[in-house]
């Protein structure tokens, strides 16, 4: 018994499904993001996954190298993101995304 | 997230004209005055505290240290009481509960009760003032602690007693204040009971010859606390 | 270590724990639950990732979605959160339809994984000693450019940030408001 | 080779008689290996922590010029033992409106966020649980976990105090993660590697093999990690999170007993991790003056054994003496206000630490190590190190001078009392 690449991509295909769900399923704006997370994660460990089990080869480092830049653009992502919802939550004092439908205020 | 306050600038030294020489002036500040104060503090670690540990590391008792003024827990001399009850009504808290009655067999008042509820009472001295026998007064005891609440009412009267009717010269001296606190309570003894607090005491300074001072004053006690109550008592008729 | 047994124990437990905490994202019917469960996602899968002698991109991992990401996911939950909300603060709308293509994808995804990758474990013997070095040398040569945009938007993000978060969207409406204390 | 493993192969080997490389149950050896140095080091934070709260509190009685515990055993060291007994033996109380499994968690997770540094901690030339080639990176990481532990805290106790406690910590957490981060950078660029052991062996034994005394960026960025380790301690004077004033203690508030206790307990571990940190990366860490690392791994028998003690003495005594300061600075500062901490941080320490980073690369450069150049910054360095302490026992001494002779005048004896003695 051993853990190979299928093993990695089971527990990712499972994060990205629950992600998935959240970002289908939550109203909040903030639950979303954190859909997003996992989704991001999800694709994250792939990488990773690959770049150490694949078929490059185990000291090619590519991989890890786009999942150091991919924490960086979801860490970016998530800032903004905050940053929208907080301004959100001041003009319309909610961030439920079904309520928050107003363009001109 | 950068907080858009203005730098802290000490009110005391006009700032420095240019915000680049105030910025470096407050890193300079920052370091010298931490500088300073580290110094302060390690010089005292070369220091004997000047904390004395209380209380059985300090060469005379508390009670002798405190000043003239302190109230402590109040006391009765019943030899000097008249039960003329004025501080009783001028307690705001109602601690202090006495009774009096009439002896049918002698015809006399006999004092039947008086308690004092050191629980209740707020140490504000009327009922000192208002005492013209110099009967009631606070001490310099403070250890009022005891084991079960019903023992913070001092009964000061255990058996009827008669109540007296020497006018206030003739009355006998009072008795030295704390004297009969510890007599009735163990707990207020202090670990010197030979040593009994009088205000020249205090003022004596050297530790050594502190118990020369403290011995001398008891004949001279009398007369100072007799002469001022009989000139100034010309109004209390209370002998019955 | 040696011995595949502790490779394996610590691969189902790693993934239970980020499994785990990902289900409490999805399924918590508290929106603060959701966020400190996302800890859990986040911490297991460093751990996939040390697991894969992938020890630089696991503490960026942990330095970064631990104290970063959701640190500021914490803020925002604890600034948006409203006192009327009660229990259910995290309400959600269309869970079967959600359901229903969450287990299609994960269907997919799964059946893709094991006809693909199941069968051939690929594993690979020799542990390289250290990641850093290499890492830092690819990012200072082959990805020098991707590098620099990330620092360049890094910059953008933060002046971003500021800007949104501290102006005002339209006057009147909604002011300055400090988050309420939760009950 | 570091000690865990050396102590594993060797139960294999003397135990059951087989090779460690190719017997298949050498996990276990090694499992049980690290349980045992786990349970070291939590020993080790337990009886670092208790004292040090004892000695603490002597530390500010001698400041405040008052005495402090001295009822619990001889001149009271055992105060803490009575003070963990007494949190041991107290009821563990869960507030009714409490979120109650992120209440019950919380004391465990900034545990584990500040036990989880002692893994790459380098007690000695071979103790250390694990080399791991990102060690400061990893120390970084895993106290991020605290923060997350005490916003936890904070919002499962219910209350508003321990709230605006848990948030205000969480805040200042990560703001002084930045310049820490920056100033350790300075180091790492010197050393050229991350790990806490390479970064130890880069320096050496005496003083102007040091990393502080190397150049004037990285005296800078010891005297700003310093600042930022105390703050991401929130250690006085940047204890706003527990500002009895305004919020009474902070996200700790409502716990109790032993969940109390962990919390305070991870204060202590933490104020260790930060001296031990500033040690090995500024101060030489257990490297003994004129003892390179190759004859300690070199030498056999007792020997090695006793070289092993000696660095671990060495270690612990520059971090006792940094602990020392820290507890100093926490009975000489005042507290900070809100925004005064903020910019401390942002306007500060940030870009200064930026640029000790900066200039480090600059000098690193320029200069050629062990050239004529370096040796006069280090031997600059080096001055200026000493003057600053002749001007500290200088200024200590007339702060004493001006005092003494008021002192014998009003009371009739000496001034003078030596640190050593109790009262």
């Amino acid at each position: 018994m051993s853990i190979g690449l299928g093993h990695y991509l089971v527990v990712s295909g499972l994060l990205f499904s629950l992600g998935l769900y959240v970002l289908i399923t939550r109203k909040n704006a903030v639950a979303m993001l954190m859909g997003v997370e996992l989704v991001l994660n999800a694709a994250l460990l792939n990488m990773v996954a690959f770049s150490r089990l694949g078929r490059v080869g185990p000291d090619k480092l590519d991989g890890q190298v786009f999942a150091l830049f991919g924490i960086v653009l979801a860490a970016a992502e998530a800032v903004v993101a905050l940053a929208l919802v907080l301004q959100l939550y001041r003009a319309f004092r909610s961030v439920d995304t079904t309520e928050t439908t107003d363009l001109k205020g | 997230m950068v907080p858009t306050v203005p730098p802290a600038v000490s009110p005391h030294r006009r700032p420095p004209r240019g915000t680049v020489r105030a910025y470096f002036r407050n890193i300079r500040l920052a370091l010298s005055t931490a500088f300073d104060g580290m110094s302060v503090t390690m010089s005292y670690m070369f220091r004997r505290p000047l904390t004395i540990q209380y209380p059985d590391k300090i060469d005379k008792p508390v009670q002798e240290m405190l000043p003239e003024s302190y109230r402590g827990v109040l006391e009765v001399d019943m030899d000097r009481c008249t039960v003329c009850l004025q501080c009783q009504k001028i307690c705001p808290l109602g601690c202090i509960n006495i009774e009096s009655c009439k002896n049918p067999e002698t015809g006399n008042r006999e004092v039947t009760k008086f308690d004092i509820d050191i629980g209740l009472c707020m140490y504000c001295g009327l009922c000192a003032e208002t005492c013209n026998f110099d009967a009631l007064d606070h001490t310099r005891e403070f250890e009022a602690t005891v084991t079960t609440p019903d023992q913070m009412i001092l009964h000061f009267v255990e058996k009827p007693r008669e109540v007296t009717k020497l006018k206030a010269a003739e009355m006998p001296v009072r008795k030295h204040k704390g004297s009969i606190l510890q007599k009735m309570i163990p707990a207020f003894g202090r670990r010197h009971p030979q040593e009994v607090w009088t205000p020249t005491a205090y003022a004596a300074a050297p530790v050594p010859a502190l118990k020369a001072p403290t011995a001398t004053p008891k004949p001279a006690a009398p007369v100072a606390s007799a002469a001022p109550s009989a000139a100034d008592s010309p109004t209390p008729e209370q002998a019955p | 270590m040696n011995g595949s047994i502790v490779q394996v124990v610590l691969f189902y437990l790693l993934a239970a724990l980020a499994l785990t905490g990902a289900c409490l994202v999805a399924f918590s019917r508290s929106i603060v639950h959701s966020a400190f469960a996302l800890l859990g996602t986040f911490v297991g899968v460093a751990g996939l990732y040390a697991l894969l002698a992938a020890d630089l991109v696991a503490i960026v991992q942990v330095m970064v979605y631990v104290g970063g990401v959701l640190i500021l996911i914490l803020f925002a939950v604890m600034l948006t959160a409203r006192v009327d909300e009660g229990k259910e603060s995290n309400p959600t709308v269309g869970k079967i339809p959600g359901l229903l293509a969450m287990l299609a994808m994960a269907g997919l995804l799964v059946v893709t994984a094991v006809k693909a990758f199941g069968p051939r474990t690929v594993i690979s013997e020799a542990n390289p000693p250290s990641t850093v070095s290499p890492i830092g040398n690819l990012l200072l040569s082959k990805y020098v450019l991707p590098f620099e945009a990330i620092s360049v938007l890094l910059l953008a993000v933060l002046l971003g940030a500021v800007t949104i978060a501290s102006g005002r969207m339209r006057k009147g409406a909604g002011g300055k408001q400090e988050g309420e204390a939760p009950r | 080779m570091n000690i865990m493993h050396y102590l594993a192969d060797l139960l294999v080997r003397s135990l059951f008689k087989a090779d460690p490389a190719t017997w298949p149950y050498t996990w276990i050896a090694y499992a049980v290996v690290i349980g045992v140095g786990a349970l070291l080091a939590f020993a080790f934070v337990a009886i670092f922590a208790g004292p040090v709260t004892w000695i603490e509190r002597r530390i500010a009685g001698r400041i405040q010029s008052r005495i402090g515990p001295n009822r619990n055993g001889p001149q009271g060291c055992l105060q803490w033992l009575a003070d963990g007994i007494k949190c041991w033996l107290k009821e563990d109380l869960v507030p009714a409106t409490a979120d109650k499994p992120l209440y019950l968690a919380a004391p465990y997770l900034v545990f584990t966020g500040m036990f989880g540094a002692f893994v790459v901690l380098p007690f000695g030339a071979h103790v250390i649980a694990a080399d791991l080639n990102v060690g400061l990176l990893y120390i970084l990481a895993v106290t991020s976990l605290v923060v997350v532990g005490l916003l936890m805290a904070g919002w499962g106790s219910n209350s508003k105090w321990a709230l605006f406690g848990g948030v205000r910590s969480a805040a200042q957490l990560v703001s002084y993660e930045v310049p820490s981060a920056f100033s350790l950078m300075a180091v790492v660029l010197m050393a050229g590697t991350l790990s806490t052991q390479g970064i130890v062996g880069a320096q050496g034994g005496w003083p102007w093999q040091w990393f502080v005394f190397r150049n004037p960026f990285l005296f800078a960025a010891f005297i700003m990690y310093f600042i930022s380790a105390i703050a991401e301690g929130n250690r006085t004077p940047f204890d706003l999170p527990e500002a009895e004033s305004e919020i009474i203690a902070g996200y700790n508030i409502e716990y109790s007993g032993m969940r109390f206790l962990f919390f305070l307990f991870a204060e202590w571990a933490n104020m260790w991790i930060m001296a031990a940190v500033a040690t090995l990366a500024f101060l030489g860490g257990w490297q003994i003056p004129g003892i390179s690392p190759e004859r300690i791994a070199e030498a056999k028998g007792w020997t090695f054994v006793g070289w092993q003690a000696l660095s671990f003495a060495i270690f612990v005594f520059k971090g006792t003496c940094l602990v020392f300061t820290i507890i100093q600075i926490r009975w000489t500062l005042p507290r900070l206000r809100v925004d005064q901490l903020m910019i401390t941080c942002w306007k500060y320490l940030v870009p200064l630490s930026m640029g000790s980073a900066t200039g480090v690369l600059l000098l690193m450069a320029l200069v050629r190590e062990g050239g004529i150049v370096d040796w006069v910054m280090r031997g600059a360095m080096l001055l200026v190190g000493l003057l600053v302490a002749g001007a500290y026992i200088r200024k200590v001494r007339a702060t004493f001078m001006a005092d003494r002779d008021n002192y014998k005048k009003m009371e009739g004896r000496d001034l003078w009392y030596p640190p050593y003695r109790l009262p």
